[in-house]
């Protein structure tokens, strides 16, 4: 069974796994969104892996503009 | 305080649970990279003689299955026009309040110009070639709405409130929404299903591949990109309100 | 090791979800159901992926190789979009709490109860 | 004719683009035409679909991708008359909402003209869908909708908070959908609903299958406010404008039940044994009606008391589906119409109670509402259709759900239901009691305090307001005696419970056998269920009263009853927080115990 996985999809997928649990136990929201950055590209190179390259290109374009852009401004808004 | 601590303990054992019904559940599927469900196999064999698309997955997005990204992108435009209506309550910077632009270095806005350009670039290509090559509406959509902000950005931000103006892209979202409708509506009056593929194949390969989906593919393009565009709006907008107050508390 | 994919993606699924239960924070919660909810697209590409196959993108009628599933693609794009405008409409109610409670705890955020 | 069906989704879909398009450029008057066209357009296309399903489904292949050699290329729509008629329902509902706001909420922001038509097409797809993921998109795009029409109208913190459980906790009830359509997609390779059924019902159900089902299920519960999903409707519903507070509580939270009764029958009827499922959604059912009834009264916000009332017919819409016979879900389904239409019209007289009186509050409101004497008697007729008297409003919902849980054998269920039906509808007539005539105490321990709300001002044309929401109470009030009605729905239900017609008629294109044509009659009201209307009135009368003057009871008996149930009570209340983390707890719970008790009942 151990031969049917290429290579880098379990490094990958652990790697992701520990990602995710960084992003939520993270406490600061400017931490968390770096976090999440560093999860979101796990994730692109993970999909290209898993050879979906529409869905990494989704997922990068959203991980690099969208949710940085957004979070970044209603953290900075919501800043005390 | 307590309240939180007793609600992350009570979360363990809950969450334990709730894991090992998916971990059992999960456990039924066959085993990874041994998947064999006719749909999807159906589809790869199909859909390039059918439809002449060499990317299967935009010939499922857009055409076997374009009611769903139909609604998708009706996920988008409702949910922007909420963002516009939630956000709006908390009121608007105008130009006047701003008192220079964010970005003043002259070097800055040539590399944001060039920069911006490429992205553009980039956007459009994903874009236009969806259905032949991976990307599509939706990737080529925020690409090239970020291109927008960044060239505007590096302009200054006056420049971007006259991209970025609501009179500019509530035509554009409308557009790109109500095509995609109007495609469907046009396969009816035809008297065909909804959202019937109207036009021939095409070559293979290229961009006159596909039919409709070359329609859809810009009718989303057009929304997703002037959709995000109004995001990105709504939420500089709130940054630039936050620099304001900031500079009226010092 | 052939059912990594499907624990990883019910670890974080769970992950997601705690992450949330105890947030002191609506930006925090937000991102927080991004990652529950990004487990669904390993789920969907996991299913879907076989052995030794390609993307299903070809090159032309001839020489067509053993391709992995386009259907969940499809569906993990539509699901991405979905997780974009939710978070999108979380923070702008977060940023409306803000303006009108000047806070963005949800325990503090309370005004009916019982 | 299965052409219309795809209008019903695309007319408001593209009038909501239009509204957004031509915001700038075009004057007010084409606009509010182009809402109330859309809407319109499609109410129509509803009727005539549900027209034509009254013989045999009405089906539509999106881009014309039939099945072929019996595999689902495409998405279909599918209108059995429960699923057109639940469309046209919601599609109602909400062009009432759209001609209530066109003056009530004439100073609020385009746009919500626009959620409110997306939020219509989408609700229509979800009826008529046969797609399990197709079912997915439309669940998001109510979501979207719903969240910002809960948040919008004014700067506080309630509606805040509202939306904001609402979206989370909904958000999070689409994950554990999408994770059930995900696994069934990797068990069998398909997505529509027919085609996955007949995929599993090749094996016996298994681990994956029962996990798919409870996730499915439980998501699906989270919209229909089932307790323990239910936590956060209360706090989205008492804030929402009245208007789409119609279309929630009239539409959207049924629409999940009806789903639940779609995917159970048109895919997982063959694989399970109905025992252990029968158990699980009654008692869950039966659950939420008494959770629902209990907190109903304990309200003293008028928008609040008519969610919990909703909760409460939920759980009993959720038995007549639960019951896995087809008597007891045509009852369910004529509950849904007539609480659906008699709801929307109370959420639409609060609305002008709110615009009169410039406040929602029971108590505070005591003998304000004496110069509303029109607005006073809607909302006790409409309190009184949920009753269930005789020929009246729920009647005969009620009367068939009696029917269908005594040939079950289950005796104890519809004195539950009366129960549960009595105390919400008891606690309405004594807050109309106590608003338009000024009867009972001026303050009421017993009952929650809310946080003062500033209502806001507006002017509107109330006499229009007032129309409608007569027009809607009365066809409410009439559901029971629809000449013909209880025959077709029993007819209804028979071919929505036959798997393998639906099966036959979707994969392979079979031709139904065509229902008979049915006389128009209104059937004699059984012995049985005149009773229970009877009883109903009676605990109504007595719980009212009750409401309005416990205080004169003796000081011996009240200290006695407040030792025995105050505890429990306060015990309920302090679950519904408000607090958002509190309510994914309980979804998470919820979850992992219903699919604990499938995981051995199901295998």
């Amino acid at each position: 069974m151990i031969a049917t996985l290429v290579p880098l999809e379990a490094p990958l997928l652990v790697l992701a796994a520990l990602a995710a649990t960084g992003v939520a136990f993270a406490l600061s929201p400017l931490r968390q969104i770096i976090v999440n950055g560093l999860y979101g590209l796990l994730l692109v190179i993970l999909f290209v892996v898993f050879q979906a390259p529409d869905v990494a290109l989704s997922m990068l374009v959203v991980t690099t503009v969208a949710y940085p852009l957004i979070v970044l401004v209603a953290i900075r808004r919501t800043r005390k | 305080m307590r309240r939180q601590r007793a609600r992350g303990l009570l979360a363990l054992p809950a969450l334990g649970g709730l894991g090992a019904l998916l971990a059992w559940g999960f456990s039924g599927l066959s085993p990874f990279g041994h998947f064999h469900g006719f749909y999807g196999q159906l589809l790869n064999a199909i859909a390039l003689p059918q439809r002449h698309t060499t990317n299967t997955v935009a010939a499922v997005t857009f055409d076997y299955r374009g009611i769903d990204t139909l609604g998708e992108e009706f996920i988008l435009f409702t949910a922007v026009i909420g963002v516009v209506l939630l956000l709006r309550k908390a009121g608007r910077a105008t130009p006047r309040d701003v008192a220079q632009d964010v970005v003043s270095s002259q070097a800055s806005r040539y590399f944001g110009v060039i920069g911006a350009g490429l992205v553009l670039l980039v956007g459009l290509w994903l874009a236009a070639f969806g259905y032949v090559t991976p990307g599509g509406g939706f990737q080529g959509g925020v690409v090239i709405a970020s291109g927008i902000a960044v060239v505007f950005l590096a302009c200054g931000y006056r420049a971007w409130l006259r991209v970025s103006n609501e009179e500019v892209l509530d035509p554009l979202e409308g557009t790109g929404a109500g095509g995609f409708v109007a495609l469907g509506l046009a396969a009816l009056i035809a008297g065909a299903p909804f959202l019937h593929n109207l036009f021939g194949p095409g070559k293979a390969g290229t961009l006159f591949s596909g039919g409709s989906i070359a329609i859809a593919n810009w009718a989303v393009a057009l929304e997703v990109a002037a959709a995000n565009l109004v995001l990105y709006a709504e939420f500089l907008e709130q940054y630039v309100m936050t620099l304001v107050r900031d500079t009226g508390d010092e | 090791m052939s059912v990594l994919a499907y624990g990883v993606a019910a670890w974080i699924f769970c992950v997601g979800i705690y992450g949330a239960i105890i947030s002191r924070n609506l930006i925090h919660l937000a991102v927080c159901l991004s990652v529950a909810q990004s487990s669904t697209y390993i789920l969907l590409l996991a299913i879907g992926y076989r052995n030794h196959a390609t993307a299903p993108i070809f090159k032309g009628f001839e020489n067509r190789t053993k391709a992995v599933d386009p259907v969940v693609q499809a569906l993990t794009l539509t699901d991405i979009v979905v997780s974009v405008t939710v978070i999108a409409l979380i923070l702008a109610l977060a940023l409306d709490a803000h303006e009108a409670a000047n806070t963005v705890d949800p325990d503090e955020l309370v005004g009916m109860r019982g | 004719m299965a052409w219309i069906l795809p209008l019903a989704v695309a007319a408001p879909l593209l009038a909501a683009a239009l509204l957004v398009g031509s915001d700038h450029v075009a004057p007010e008057h084409f606009k509010d035409a182009i809402a109330l066209l859309g809407s319109g357009t499609a109410t129509v296309c509803c009727v005539l679909v549900l027209l034509q399903s009254e013989r045999r489904d009405v089906l539509h292949w999106f881009g014309g991708w039939r099945p072929t050699g019996g595999v689902a290329l495409g998405v279909s729509f599918v209108a059995d008359p429960f699923g057109a008629g639940m469309a046209l329902l919601a599609s109602g509902l909400t062009l009432t909402a759209l001609a209530y706001s066109w003056t009530y909420m004439r100073d609020a922001a385009r746009p919500y003209d626009a959620l409110l038509l997306a939020m219509q097409g989408a609700m229509a797809g979800f009826a008529l869908t046969g797609d399990l993921f197709n079912m997915f998109v439309w669940f998001e795009l109510i979501g979207v909708a719903a969240y910002a029409l809960a948040g919008h109208q004014v700067k506080e913190l309630g509606p805040l908070q509202g939306a904001v459980n609402f979206a989370i906790s909904n958000s999070v009830g689409g994950y554990l959908i999408l994770i059930g359509i995900a696994l069934l997609y990797g068990r069998t390779g398909a997505l529509n609903l027919a085609q996955i059924g007949h995929e599993l019902a090749a094996h016996s159900a298994d681990r994956l299958v029962v996990v798919a089902f409870t996730l499915l299920v439980t998501g699906l519960l989270a919209k229909a406010a089932i307790v323990p999903f239910h936590l956060w409707h209360a706090d989205a519903h008492a804030v929402a404008p009245a208007p789409v507070c119609a279309v929630f509580s009239g539409a959207m939270i049924e629409l999940g039940l009806l789903f639940v009764a779609r995917v159970y029958w048109a895919t997982f009827e063959p694989v399970f044994p109905g025992p252990p499922i029968r158990s699980v959604l009654v008692v869950l059912g039966v659950v939420t009606m008494l959770v629902a009834a209990v907190m109903c009264f304990l309200q003293r916000h008028l928008k609040r008391m008519l969610v919990f009332s909703t909760i409460a017919e939920a759980g009993a819409i959720l038995t007549g589906v639960g019951l896995l016979d087809p008597t007891s879900l045509a009852g369910a389904a004529n509950v849904v119409l007539s609480h659906g239409l008699l709801k929307a019209g109370l959420f639409l007289v609060s609305g002008l109670i709110v615009l009169r009186l410039k406040d929602a509050d029971e108590l505070r409101l005591r003998g304000r509402g004496r110069a509303l004497p029109v607005i006073g008697m809607l909302w006790c007729a409409a309190a009184v259709g949920l009753v269930g008297v005789p020929y009246l409003g729920v009647f005969l919902g009620h009367a068939l759900l009696d029917d269908g849980a005594g040939s079950a054998g289950i005796h104890w269920l519809q004195p539950i239901t009366m129960v549960s039906q009595g105390i919400c509808a008891g606690t309405l007539l004594r807050a109309g009691a106590r608003v338009f005539l000024g009867w009972g105490a001026a303050e009421d321990e017993l009952l929650t305090p809310e946080p003062e709300e500033r209502v806001p001002e507006r002017s509107a044309f109330a006499p229009a307001m007032l129309a409608i929401t007569g027009v809607v109470v009365a066809l409410g009030l009439a559901a029971s005696v629809v000449p013909g009605l209880e025959r077709r729905s029993e007819a209804a239900a028979r071919r929505f419970v036959d798997h393998a017609a639906y099966a036959a008629r979707v994969l392979r294109d079979a031709q139904q056998k065509p229902t008979p044509r049915l006389p128009y009659d209104v059937p004699r009201a059984s012995p049985a269920s005149i009773a229970y209307g009877a009883g109903a009135t009676v605990l109504t009368i007595a719980v009212a009263a009750f409401g309005l003057w416990h205080r004169r009871l003796p000081d011996g008996v009240r200290r006695a009853a407040r030792r025995s149930i105050g505890p429990p009570v306060d015990l309920l209340r302090s679950v519904h927080s408000g607090i958002v983390g509190d309510y994914l707890l309980w979804i998470v719970a919820g979850t992992a115990v219903i699919g604990a008790v499938w995981a051995f009942t199901l295998t």
